[in-house]
């Protein structure tokens, strides 16, 4: 589904990414490990078609990925460290308002319908200015899923979500993958991300450092890798 | 295009209704302004018909700065978001103009009663012709304002260069909005005219240029 | 370009002794209007650097390659350019003093000149307040294609509106004695050489400024960072 | 004060204004072109030592 390869990204002469090899396909879900400053935010963005890499090829549904692909950006969902809701707006209108953005047939009753599976539901009418941290999350999560992408780009979606939150999240992940979309996931929780993902990868400096399945790798193996790339630097 | 627009447009006015955080700081900024000149200037004393354009249009100015500069940091929180969404850059930049032009025609609506009354000069004779001049004058500053804070807000300085990017380019504008005002005041309607056609002129190149280039801004 | 200044110093020379000791003073304004020689070669250069910036814009957002070089030089020809502008300015004042009387008139060559100054003094600006490499790089070319539509005005300003502004080259000839021309033409060789020279010189520091980043990146790199 | 040598007052001030202007310029410009080069130096220096 999403494949590339060699992607590297300078700016000016500094190097952010340095040769990552990436790859999802259907039902997959993939887990960005690493410090900060690893380059995987900047993966994400490069995945999301936010901006092009410097070298590199992307491809994805098999053609060649491009930042002005308009068709391309409504297959693909992001959340990233912002929640991207607008405060002004109440929980419901900022999905109206995505929804008509993303041209989708029957904005409300999808809107409605997302916003009670995220059990934000009995606040949809409130402005998202008086909601909790834990609470925009969820709605961003809701706006990110709206229009039920077919790969789903989540940079630290954890953060900031109480455990109800980030049980909510791990589900829907899971029924992502189920559908046959595929999840490409940051975070710096070990162990539910090692529980989440299919496929572990462990970045460092701009470039993979390790990467497995949890099926092959017992957890404190990707525990000792990760250490490795965390404990590496002058900390 | 015209549709991604108009729901940005739907969802910053919906916004600024609930906020009011654009017009009313802008606002009171416009009335304090003509209290001021009335204070500094003295309009009982002398006569003040022949400067009230130029002080006119300067207040204008000086209070659209506020609004326009924010257009875009009200994206602020989301800017990342709207960016991923499928539309047209050009969308983007239509709907902060669209947005701009009105929050500058309600400054404006507000600003010159106030000024007219303050500065004891009362309106111009034609006033269909001055509302005509201000309408196109506003687009004007709008569109070059626009372009400008768009550039402005990806910087560290954000809203801080804004008047240092603007102000020179407006200034062929802001020339011929005055000049047509006090061909208004001297009766000489002809004079106008030729004014209005610079001022349309300005009006075409700022909507036209920034979109062909908004694209390129977006990009990083 | 090392040798640049080898030809560059005896043209100053040149210029300098043909416009202040071998051409004849003018009959009304005397030994003054010898400010003219280094007004017009400044002007001129001036115009042709932010030309030059634009081309350098332009190809900034049209090729894919060598972008970061053409930049570097993007800032070079915006600042010779803007330091041109300031000495036109200057010396146009000192001699509109003498020739009519005050610094400064509303005269629209005057206006459209001080409007460039502010236009690129906010490009420099807008460079300035730019962290990213990449997004200035974009920027300030959108930014040098927009404040460009200033330059070509300048230069016709004198010839579109009624100027008390003097005119060398117009439709029916030159304005000027053979003599004249000549210190001119010295004039603005030896300036363009010094633009040329200049630009070069603070490319050249933008791209030690780049291996200088490089180099410290690669330094952090060793260091296990 | 004669006019003539107020007009060459008016001359030898512009031609030295825009002289002092390129002079600031280009000393601007070493100036900082030789700070970089000693940092690049610096930084040159320290990678021999080390390695």
């Amino acid at each position: 589904m999403l494949e590339g390869r060699q992607l590297r990204l300078f700016l000016g002469s500094r190097a952010i990414l340095r040769g990552v090899d990436v790859a999802v396909g259907p039902g997959e879900c993939l887990g960005l490990f690493g410090p900060n400053g690893a380059g995987k935010s900047t993966l994400l963005s490069i995945l999301s078609l936010q901006r092009e890499p410097t070298s590199g090829a992307l491809r994805m549904f098999g053609a060649p990925a491009h930042v002005d692909d308009l068709a391309l950006r409504r297959r693909l969902g992001y959340l990233g460290h912002e929640p991207g809701v607008f405060l002004g707006l109440t929980g419901m209108e900022n999905l109206v308002f995505y929804g008509r953005l993303y041209r989708l047939s029957g904005v409300a009753r999808r809107a409605e319908a997302a916003l009670s599976r995220v059990g934000l539901g009995p606040f949809r009418h409130e402005i998202v200015r008086n909601y909790s941290a834990g609470m925009r999350q969820r709605l961003a999560l809701a706006r990110a899923t709206l229009h039920q992408p077919d790969i789903l780009l989540l940079d630290e979606p954890h953060q900031s979500l109480d455990p109800a939150g980030r049980d909510l999240l791990d589900a829907e992940i899971r029924s992502q993958c189920q559908r046959g979309g595929a999840v490409i996931f940051a975070s710096h929780e070990v162990a539910r991300g090692y529980r989440l993902a299919t496929r572990l990868m462990v970045m460092r400096r701009g470039k993979v450092e390790w990467q497995a399945e949890p099926a092959s790798a017992p957890e404190d193996e990707f525990r000792r890798a990760l250490d490795g790339a965390l404990g590496g630097g002058v900390r | 295009m015209i549709r991604a627009a108009g729901w940005i447009l739907w969802k910053d006015i919906t916004l600024e209704f609930r906020g009011r955080e654009l017009l009313v700081p802008a606002g009171v900024f416009g009335l304090l302004i003509a209290m001021l000149y009335g204070f500094a200037f003295d309009p009982a004393k002398n006569g003040l018909h022949g400067t009230f354009p130029g002080l006119l249009w300067l207040g204008i100015f000086f209070a659209s700065f506020l609004a326009v500069g924010r257009a875009f940091s009200v994206e602020a929180e989301a800017s990342q978001q709207l960016l991923l969404a499928p539309i047209d850059r050009g969308s983007l930049f239509l709907a902060k103009l669209a947005l701009n032009i009105l929050l500058t025609l309600v400054l404006a609506a507000v600003m010159t009663p106030a000024f007219a009354i303050l500065l004891q000069t009362g309106l111009p004779p034609e006033t269909g012709t001055f509302l005509l001049i201000e309408a196109l004058g506003l687009v004007g500053f709008s569109a070059a304002g626009t372009a400008m804070g768009a550039l402005a807000a990806q910087t560290r300085l954000r809203e801080l260069l804004l008047p240092a990017l603007l102000l020179p380019f407006t200034s062929p504008l802001l020339l011929g909005v005055v000049s047509a005002t006090k061909a208004l005041y001297g009766g000489e309607v002809a004079a106008a005219g030729n004014w209005i056609m610079l001022i349309a002129i300005f009006d075409v190149i700022f909507i036209v240029v920034p979109v062909l280039l908004f694209e390129f801004l977006t990009e990083v | 370009m090392r040798y640049l200044r080898w030809v560059s110093v005896p043209l100053w020379i040149a210029a300098l002794y043909l416009a202040l000791i071998w051409v004849p003073d003018e009959r009304s304004l005397g030994v003054s209007y010898r400010i003219f020689y280094i007004h017009l070669g400044m002007a001129w250069t001036a115009l042709l650097a932010l030309t030059a910036n634009f081309v350098v814009s332009l190809l900034v957002l049209f090729m894919k390659r060598r972008r970061e070089t053409l930049d570097n030089y993007a800032q070079a020809t915006a600042e010779v350019g803007l330091l041109m502008t300031t000495a036109t300015l200057a010396s146009g004042m000192l001699w509109a003093k003498v020739a009519w009387g005050a610094f400064w008139t509303w005269d629209p060559r005057l206006t459209t000149t001080a409007i460039l100054w502010f236009l690129y003094a906010g490009y420099l600006l807008l460079r300035e307040a730019i962290d990213q490499p990449q997004r200035r790089m974009v920027y300030s070319a959108v930014y040098g294609l927009i404040v460009f539509i200033d330059v070509p005005i300048v230069y016709l300003s004198v010839r579109w509106w009624t100027s008390i502004h003097p005119v060398v080259f117009t439709n029916t000839g030159i304005n000027i004695t053979p003599q004249m021309l000549i210190a001119v033409i010295f004039f603005f060789f030896a300036t363009l050489f010094l633009a040329l020279d200049l630009i070069w010189l603070r490319a050249k520091q933008q791209d030690l400024r780049e291996r200088l980043e490089r180099m410290r990146e690669q330094r952090l790199g060793e260091l296990g960072y | 004060m004669s006019v003539e040598k107020q007009f060459l007052e008016y001359v030898f001030f512009a031609y030295s204004a825009v002289f002092l202007l390129i002079f600031l310029f280009v000393t601007n410009v070493w100036r900082r072109t030789r700070h970089l080069e000693q940092q690049l130096s610096a930084l040159e220096g320290d990678g021999e030592k080390e390695s």
